[in-house]
């Protein structure tokens, strides 16, 4: 630090450092701020509420299939909402919010300041929030896409899908595309540039294993969905035939170039939450994690595997049958490293000392239901036995235990455990406990009878179906269930409204938990450390329990307050030796005007207006102009 | 209508029961159904172990911890066994049987005894019967006769969309994609009337796209191929000579064939010989003067957004078109 | 070659017969600046066929069966063979570029006009387009008031089910009457001096798509007219009426039972798969035989010494092939009948269950050749397919099938069984589009008829060089609508150039003397006495060649682009004049009549090939008359 | 949650889904039964022939009558599949550029391009052989196909023609020697 500017007169640290690193009020904090704190809460509360959007659209589409030959939707109201359901569940709920437990904890855990790309961060969130706006800006105008979630053409081509609904499908998951990419980037050079002194690579919480996974998953996976949006969108308006036979094209383009997106994309919405019950279990057993290092390849295994597995959605398609032998072998393979990482928790429960807590019912439901889930996987894996399976309820039911049971159950999980962190309030134990119970009895008697309805032949997407093929009993019973699940989640959120404002105040420890984030206040000071630490085991704040040996050194350190700037270390990738200082960049407009400009473009896209869409892009360049502009300050420096 | 749906999915299926796949008539589907009976039980007993695990696990008494020492041994061996060997025997065992299976049914042993072309429409299916010399050839929908005991071979794609041809006690499902023609192949065990569904969602009226196969002795199978050779009779009675006029004249003949009038539509199914069908639109209606009249008279009351116009007539003229369309036989 | 950029790298198998033709093409081409003697040109051919003079004396008279006196045109083709042939030898090859209009007359139907004058009794007569306006010139004061007019009460709706343009190909004289068919299927007999209507006869019905544009023969007091429509799901017929009365002798159909298609004991067609019994209905799906096309609507032609009519039938209604399984007969198929009781003596099939749409109804030419050193009664015919067909006129035995344009749906002809060896990926079916299928619908070379010259013992046709994508699809029948299920984009061949005027030496089976041209070359040809061959362009160029040489001699820009066929005559002056009409149309030039160029599919395809004629060209109703000073 | 900010942003997006799910769902693909504006009435039909007589007929009696599927996207797809499966594109080409029918995507309306007067055209026929399909088409039909032919060479035509290259056309045969 050659130069060293006045400290400000008479603050202590901690006040120079909250001065430098608190949001700035008004418009430029709401609209302007990069405090991955910030955009982790945001991340959070608006996934829940297109979870909670989601959730009405498949109520909705229960009640209508309680019995048979129901008449509450038309076809077409019916086929929108379940394709909303799906698109919304998948592709605006599941990624989002375990972006949204990322950004807020991954510079907690690691000891940062920030995330690497501050404002790449506060652009993520603000392309995710208007994409989902753009999506369901199709209902103002009665054209909601309608073509199921996975969109198969020729059904979604402008031929049987005239008017704007696959059009909104097309471009609103390009948009998405955007901020999922922006944030894939931006946890892996986190991770590998931002670490505290001594968090070597085998000392990270198995959280960011998950993570770091699912951003690799992500670059290499979104492409295809980029590629196949643009082609599907060309051949809808502009009049090309990608997918058309007719003109040289072929309809199976479209679903390999979807599933080998899809398939990678299902691990990549489970995977972290995977990682956020191998890093909190641990906390409720008071021991580490067993088999830390197996746990860990097996996610990075995962990972990749899940690159080679995707025409299992396709074994109906008429592909030769040695194809299909190849993939379902590969089906069958991609088990086993699930099967570690479910034994690997169940070992860690076995051997420790479990304090049964909601988040720890809720781990112990996620790892029932991932079973379920996993093994019911399997009967589908077998080529032969899919073709019965495919495409029929017993999918259905498949796709709720691995999305509901392996997602959603740890992100409750996740809630209870770091609500204290996130709000410095404890969530109530009681009504937790009635959450728990009512969520995962409904989700059991709603979706498990979805395996009988599936092998009793009901095809799925149906919006009703004829008396007297037996499958009313299941319907019924599976739309009560739904309801009580859908009770389970309405506690979940009277809890979480209930234990803001009158929550018991939690310390910066309220679990005794063994990593970082626990080891500052609750809520977290802007600037989350005071010092930066230096990390000497896997279990920074359990070290003088464990006799695993290391020292983490938490109340000396780097403050890093002199210049009176945001910044932070930056540390060697792998054995994360301190190397230099990073400035972090101040709150900014940039993120947010330029998501508009996106966003904008988009619109004329859509409207097939060029000049919309080339003013869209003209700002697009220009404020992207704006954001890479070197700042003043750092001209003073080069001179 | 409830009471006409009900009857219609009889009508169908032949018989109370679900369409379930777990037990099959068919040489393929009792071979599915008995990889699929294996299958569900190597889950069940996963999940029943596992759970009682978990269960134990949480709820065992430990003797109480001396000191807050924590240690961090002991639990690797549960790896090692539980996620590592035990589930690699149980899935290799099952992949090898289910690749056995795939392989025993991807193909007829014996040579199909005959071929049939079905071409997926949205929301119907167009069934072809080429004969030995194309003089025998015909064109009939939605119901597929078939000789019991011999394999059939299917010749499938689709028009517009992409259908799934499903026939769950017969076969598991193939798909009939536009600009592509895949080959499946159904084999009876024992006579019968069987559900059909379209597997793949295509469009409004997909949950309404069913289809039957009737599988019946091979000398009864031949009259029938016989009594579907030949072109419409004349009609006998007077009315239904007037209808035939309606037919012809009116919208119904610009989407509908009818062999041996001037009406060959191809925009709906063939109506040669509508009568000798058990229900009609796809599977939703059993084959009944009143039914008929009600979907004609308005089809989007029974399924909305089907590409079937309501054709404007009078009362006398609705009869008397439904008076001829009962004596297509 | 259509943008190479675009396409695959052409596969090996006919990139020899590409270079080949890339060589032969910049050695050919007309090149002469206009009226002057053409300097000599270096006749260019592939192998040096020396024609020795001696062979036919000019001017000496030969026998052409049918035909009138030298100065008179009484038949389409001029003689039963339609050979095309004047002995008029005053124009020559030294005096042709010294041609001039001499007059012109106007028939006030802009639309296409195919077909020919005819000259006789010093008296010129004259069929227009629909609605089929007949004039009658007086030769001796061409100038002055018209002999008779007469304009027949066409029924307007006949225009809606015309498929290729409201056309006439010409009418016949016969016993002092003019025999001509009305495009909506009546054929006429006018008494050839007054004008006045002999006779009329009824014989389709438009309101089934039906029309009738073909050219009746007429042999023995007997008119041979067919129909066409084959395009709208017709089912086509040959008939025979009375000269005298127009009363319908005999009519055979071209598809459905035996008893129909007059097939009865003296049917023996050489090959054994065309024998068996009703095979005009086994060979299709139930009734659509009733739909079957393989309509007339080219020429009839007929050899007096073996008593034999020739005419060939058209496509087999539908275009997609997928709705017709089986060898559709008797479509794309040439028939030789017994002119006087209609008995079909044999048959044979070009393109059985045909799947681009050749129809076969170009002339097949009777004439005495010389093969493999034995003298042989031939027939030849130059089809759509690509290959020129020569039969044995009496057995209906395929003497040799030879490639005469490039040709990629199928590699040759099997000898043994006459039919085409198919390339399976040129095959069309159902919702796929099949591409690059050279030659396009319209063939190698469609309904424009060849000329054969006695003396120098070749044969002059006009052609064409068009390759196509070509989609099947599911249609309905709805009589009076077009029966099609087809969608086609035609563009240009390998080369570039779309049309072509060429000499073929029928012995040797290869071309003489080839000039290629900028549009598909939609005039019959004419060939004289004095080794003059005249053609015409479809941007308006009338075209006079040395016969031997292929020199262009003389040329002259018409009004409007050709597609009428030439024939010269003795004016009373006792000069030879040379006539053409000058009307662009037909399914060719369909796109000139004002059919939008972004829709590629229009006029079944034509219009993606001809986008740019109407920058050369535009719609006319000329007769032009050519004389030496 | 230490600022106020979430809550408002919940609640801006609440508002969108509450009105994702009050959707309108307008223009669903199969359209309702009755046809509005369909009040018109037809000329007589000729009955010699079973075939559609192609023809004049008298003209029929119009109010200014506006097409009910104007801009309604699913009925022109559906106008494009009756083009093409009830022959339309035999005379008229499969994109509407004209063969033996005129081209309907030029700027000359021989009859009138008021879609009133496009309905009578299809529903009465022409002079020069433009069949009457009043008799044997519905209005709901006749109305989708009026709907598609306004579509034709604007933004909203389903399944626009295919562009085909320029092919190499010769732009002057080969002469043996430089032409002039």
């Amino acid at each position: 630090m050659a130069t060293t500017a006045p400290a400000i007169p008479g603050r202590a640290p901690d006040e120079r450092l909250h001065q430098i690193w608190e949001t700035k009020p008004g418009l430029l904090g709401i609209l302007g701020t990069v405090d991955h704190k910030e955009i982790g809460r945001r991340y959070l509360v608006t996934s829940f509420l297109f979870l909670i959007a989601g959730g009405l659209e498949a109520v909705v589409m229960r009640l209508q299939l309680t019995r048979s030959d129901l008449r509450l939707l038309q076809p077409e109201q019916y086929n929108q909402l379940f394709t909303m359901h799906g698109v919304t569940m998948i592709f605006w709920y599941a990624a989002p919010v375990l972006s949204g437990f990322s950004n807020f904890l991954w510079p907690l855990l690691i000891g940062a300041r920030d995330m690497a790309f501050p404002r790449l961060n506060a652009y993520s969130y603000w392309t995710f929030l208007l994409s989902g706006i753009f999506l369901y800006s199709s209902a103002l105008v009665g054209q909601v896409p309608d073509g199921g979630w996975f969109a198969y053409v020729p059904l979604t081509r402008d031929a049987f899908s005239p008017g704007l609904n696959m059009d909104f499908y097309a471009l609103g998951l390009v948009f998405l595309t955007i901020s999922t990419t922006a944030g894939a980037i931006n946890f892996i050079v986190t991770l590998f540039k931002l670490r505290a002194p001594g968090m070597s690579i085998n000392r990270i919480p198995l959280f960011m294993w998950g993570t770091l996974t699912n951003s690799f998953s992500v670059l290499f996976a979104l492409p295809a969905l980029t590629v196949a949006c643009v082609m599907l969108y060309l051949d809808r308006g502009v009049g090309t035939r990608f997918f058309d036979p007719g003109g040289g094209g072929h309809p199976l383009l479209w679903q390999h170039l979807f599933w080998i997106f899809g398939h990678p994309w299902v691990y990549i919405i489970v995977l972290p939450a995977m990682g956020i019950v191998s890093h909190a279990l641990p906390t409720f057993c008071r021991r580490p994690l067993v088999g830390y290092t197996t746990v860990a390849l097996a996610t990075v295994t995962t990972g990749i595997l899940g690159f080679g597995v995707w025409v299992h959605h396709m074994f109906a398609t008429g592909l030769p049958p040695l194809a299909t032998s190849f993939f379902s072998a590969a089906s069958f393979a991609i088990t086993i490293p699930s099967a570690i990482a479910v034994f690997a928790w169940i070992a860690t429960i076995w051997t420790g000392r479990p304090v049964v807590r909601t988040p720890f019912l809720f781990m112990v439901g996620f790892i029932v239901l991932f079973v379920i889930g996993g093994v019911s996987g399997v009967a589908t894996a077998a080529a032969a036995f899919d073709q019965q399976l495919t495409d029929t309820y017993f999918v259905v039911a498949h796709i709720h235990y691995v999305l509901i049971g392996i997602n959603l159950f740890p992100v409750v999980a996740g809630i209870y455990y770091w609500f204290p962190k996130i709000t410095g309030r404890m969530m109530s134990e009681r009504l937790g406990r009635w959450n728990f119970w009512t969520m995962f009895l409904g989700f059991n008697l709603g979706f498990f009878p979805m395996h009988i309805a599936g092998l009793l032949g009901m095809p799925r997407r149906i919006y009703t179906y004829p008396a007297g093929l037996g499958w009313d009993t299941v319907n019924l019973i599976t739309t009560i269930g739904s309801f009580v699940f859908a009770a389970g989640v309405l506690l979940l959120v009277i809890n979480v409204i209930y234990s803001r404002r009158r929550g018991l105040p939690a310390g910066p420890n309220p679990w005794d938990a063994y990593s970082l984030e626990w080891a500052t206040s609750s809520p977290p000071p802007p600037y989350n450390f005071a010092v930066i630490p230096t990390v000497g085991s896997r279990h920074p704040l359990w070290e003088e329990r464990l006799d695993e040996g290391g020292r983490s050194i938490l109340s000396e350190g780097p403050a890093l307050d002199e210049k009176g700037e945001k910044e932070t270390v930056e540390s060697s990738p792998l054995d994360s030796r301190l190397t230099d200082v990073l400035r972090m960049p101040e709150d900014t407009y940039y993120p947010f005007l330029h998501a508009l400009a996106v966003m904008l473009t988009f619109y004329g896209l859509l409207l097939r207006s060029h000049r919309v869409a080339g003013v869209g892009l003209l700002l697009v360049a220009l404020l992207t102009a704006g954001w890479l502009w070197p700042a003043r300050r750092e001209l003073r420096e080069e001179e | 209508m409830r009471s006409l749906r009900a009857a219609a999915a009889l009508a169908l299926t032949g018989c109370g029961a679900s369409p379930t796949y777990l037990r099959g008539s068919g040489y393929v589907a009792d071979r599915l159904a008995t990889l699929g009976w294996g299958l569900l039980a190597i889950a069940a007993a996963v999940v029943v172990v596992i759970g009682l695990l978990v269960l134990a696990a949480v709820l065992r008494r430990r003797p109480p911890a001396s000191t807050d020492r924590m240690s961090s041994a002991g639990g690797l061996s549960w790896i090692v066994i539980g996620g590592i060997v035990v589930p690699a025997v149980i899935l290799l065992g099952s992949m090898v049987y289910s690749l056995r299976v795939l392989a025993a049914t991807d193909r007829p042993e014996a040579k199909p005894a005959l071929a049939i072309q079905v071409i997926g429409h949205r929301w119907w299916w167009e069934v072809r019967y080429p004969g030995s010399s194309p003089q025998e050839t015909f064109t009939t929908a939605n119901e597929i006769h078939v000789p019991v005991g011999l394999p059939v071979q299917l010749e499938l794609t689709a028009a517009d969309v992409i259908h799934s041809f499903w026939i769950p006690q017969l076969a598991g499902k193939t798909d009939l994609i536009p600009g592509q023609r895949n080959v499946a192949w159904i084999e009876a065990d024992t006579a019968g009337r069987y559900w059909g569904h379209c597997g793949e969602y295509c469009g409004l009226q997909h949950a309404n796209m069913m289809m039957a196969v009737v599988a019946e002795a091979p000398a009864e199978f031949s009259r029938w191929l016989e009594a579907q050779r030949r072109p419409a009779p004349t009609p006998s009675l007077p009315a239904a000579l007037a209808g035939r006029a309606v037919f012809t004249r009116t919208a119904c003949a610009m989407c509908h064939t009818v062999r041996g009038t001037e009406a060959s539509g191809v925009l709906g199914p063939d109506l040669t010989h509508l009568a000798s069908r058990r229900s009609i639109a796809a599977g939703a209606l059993t084959n009944s003067h009143g039914n008929l009249a009600g979907w004609i008279a308005n089809p989007q009351a029974l399924k909305p957004g089907v590409l079937m116009p309501a054709v404007p007539l009078q009362p006398d003229e609705l009869h008397a078109l439904v008076s001829y369309l009962r004596d297509l036989r | 070659m259509r943008g190479l950029a675009s396409r695959r790298p052409p596969p090996i198998r006919w990139i020899a017969p590409a270079i080949l033709l890339a060589l032969l093409a910049p050695l050919q081409g007309c090149g002469d600046r206009g009226p002057e003697p053409a300097p000599a040109e270096r006749r260019v051919s592939t192998q040096a066929a020396t024609v020795d003079e001696s062979r036919a004396p000019a001017g000496e008279l030969v026998d052409q069966p049918g035909a009138p006196s030298p100065g008179e045109w009484t038949l389409p083709g001029r003689d039963y063979a339609g050979t095309r042939y004047s002995p008029l030898d005053q124009i020559t090859t030294r005096n042709a570029g010294d041609l001039r209009v001499a007059w012109t007359f106007s028939t006030g139907i802009p639309r296409g006009h195919e077909g020919q004058p005819l000259v006789v009794n010093n008296t010129m007569y004259l069929v227009s387009p629909h609605p089929n306006i007949v004039y009658a010139i007086d030769l001796r004061n061409p100038g002055g008031p018209l002999k008779w007019k007469y304009h027949p009460p066409t029924d307007p709706a006949a225009r809606g089910v015309a498929c290729c343009d409201v056309v006439n190909r010409g009418a016949s004289y016969a016993d002092g009457k003019i025999v001509f068919n009305r495009l909506d299927n009546v054929t006429v007999a006018l008494d050839a001096e007054s004008g006045k209507v002999d006779w009329e006869t009824k014989l389709g019905d438009i309101s089934r798509g039906e029309t009738m544009t073909m050219a009746p023969l007429v042999v023995d007091g007997r008119v041979f007219v067919g129909n066409s429509g084959g395009e709208m799901g017709v089912r086509g017929w040959l008939t025979a009426l009375d000269l005298g009365s127009g009363k319908v002798l005999w009519q055979a159909y071209n598809s459905g039972p035996d008893k129909d298609v007059l097939i009865g004991p003296r049917f023996k067609p050489y090959y054994d798969w065309l024998k068996g019994e009703d095979l005009g209905v086994k060979s299709w799906p139930p009734d659509q035989w009733k739909r079957g096309g393989s309509t007339v609507w080219g020429w009839v032609t007929y050899d007096p010494e073996l008593d034999l009519l020739f005419y060939g039938t058209a496509n087999p209604g539908v275009w997609n092939p997928d709705m017709r399984p089986g060898d559709n007969l008797w479509s794309t198929a040439v028939f030789a009948r017994d002119p006087a009781t209609g008995e079909a003596i044999w048959a044979s099939v070009t393109t059985p269950h045909d799947e681009w749409d050749y129809d076969n109804i170009n002339e097949h030419i009777p004439v005495d050749l010389v093969i493999d050193g034995k003298p042989r009664k031939a027939l030849l015919q130059f089809g759509r397919t690509g290959f020129v067909y020569l039969y044995d006129r009496a057995t209906g035995q395929l003497l040799s099938a030879p490639m005469y344009q490039h040709t990629n749906w199928a590699t040759g002809i099997d000898m043994k069984t006459a039919r085409p060896m198919e390339v399976p990926e040129k095959k069309t079916h159902e919702g796929v589009n099949v591409t690059n299928i050279c030659p396009a619908s319209t063939g190698a070379r469609d309904q424009q008829p060849a000329a054969y010259s006695f003396r120098t013992r070749l044969f002059y046709s006009p052609g064409t060089n068009l390759c196509m994508d070509y989609k099947a699809g599911r249609t309905a029948y709805i009589a009076g609508t077009p029966y099609l299920g087809a969608e086609v984009v035609m563009y240009a061949g390998p080369g570039g150039h779309r049309g072509e005027f060429f000499a073929w030496d029928p012995v040797a089976g290869k071309k003489v003397w080839a000039i290629p041209e900028r549009f598909p070359v939609w005039t019959g040809a004419l060939v004289t006495a004095g080794d003059v061959a005249f053609y015409g362009t479809m941007d308006g160029w009338v075209k006079a060649v040395d016969a031997r040489t292929g020199a262009v001699l003389w040329k002259f820009k018409a009004g409007s682009g050709l597609i009428g066929n030439f024939m010269t005559y003795l004016g009373p002056d006792g000069k030879q004049y040379v006539a053409v009409y000058a009307g662009v149309g037909g399914w060719a030039g369909a796109v000139a009549l004002g059919l939008s160029p972004e829709d590629p599919t229009g006029a079944l395809g034509f219009v993606n090939a001809m986008k740019d004629l109407p920058d050369y060209t535009a719609p006319g109703n000329t007769l032009y008359v050519f004389a030496l000073p | 949650m230490s600022s106020r900010f979430p809550e408002r942003l919940g609640l801006a997006a609440a508002v969108g889904l509450a009105i994702a799910l009050a959707g309108c769902t307008r223009g669903a693909q199969g359209g309702e039964g009755g046809v509005p504006g369909g009040g018109l009435t037809r000329g007589e039909q000729s009955d010699t022939v079973p075939g559609v007589q192609p023809g004049i007929v008298p003209e029929v009696v119009l109010g200014h009558v506006s097409n009910p599927y104007a801009d309604d996207a699913g009925a022109i797809a559906t106008g494009r599949q009756l083009f093409v499966g009830f022959n339309c594109s035999g005379c008229h080409a499969a994109y509407g550029g004209g063969g033996m029918g005129p081209s309907l995507r030029d700027s000359l309306w021989i009859y009138g391009k008021r879609d009133a007067q496009i309905f009578s055209s299809i529903a009465e026929g022409r002079a020069y052989g433009m069949p009457a399909w009043g008799a044997r088409l519905p209005d709901e039909l006749i109305w989708r196909l009026v709907a598609y032919v306004k579509s034709l060479g604007t933004e909203a035509e389903p399944e626009k023609p295919p562009r085909h290259a320029a092919d190499k056309v010769m732009k002057a045969p080969k002469p043996r020697r430089a032409e002039g």
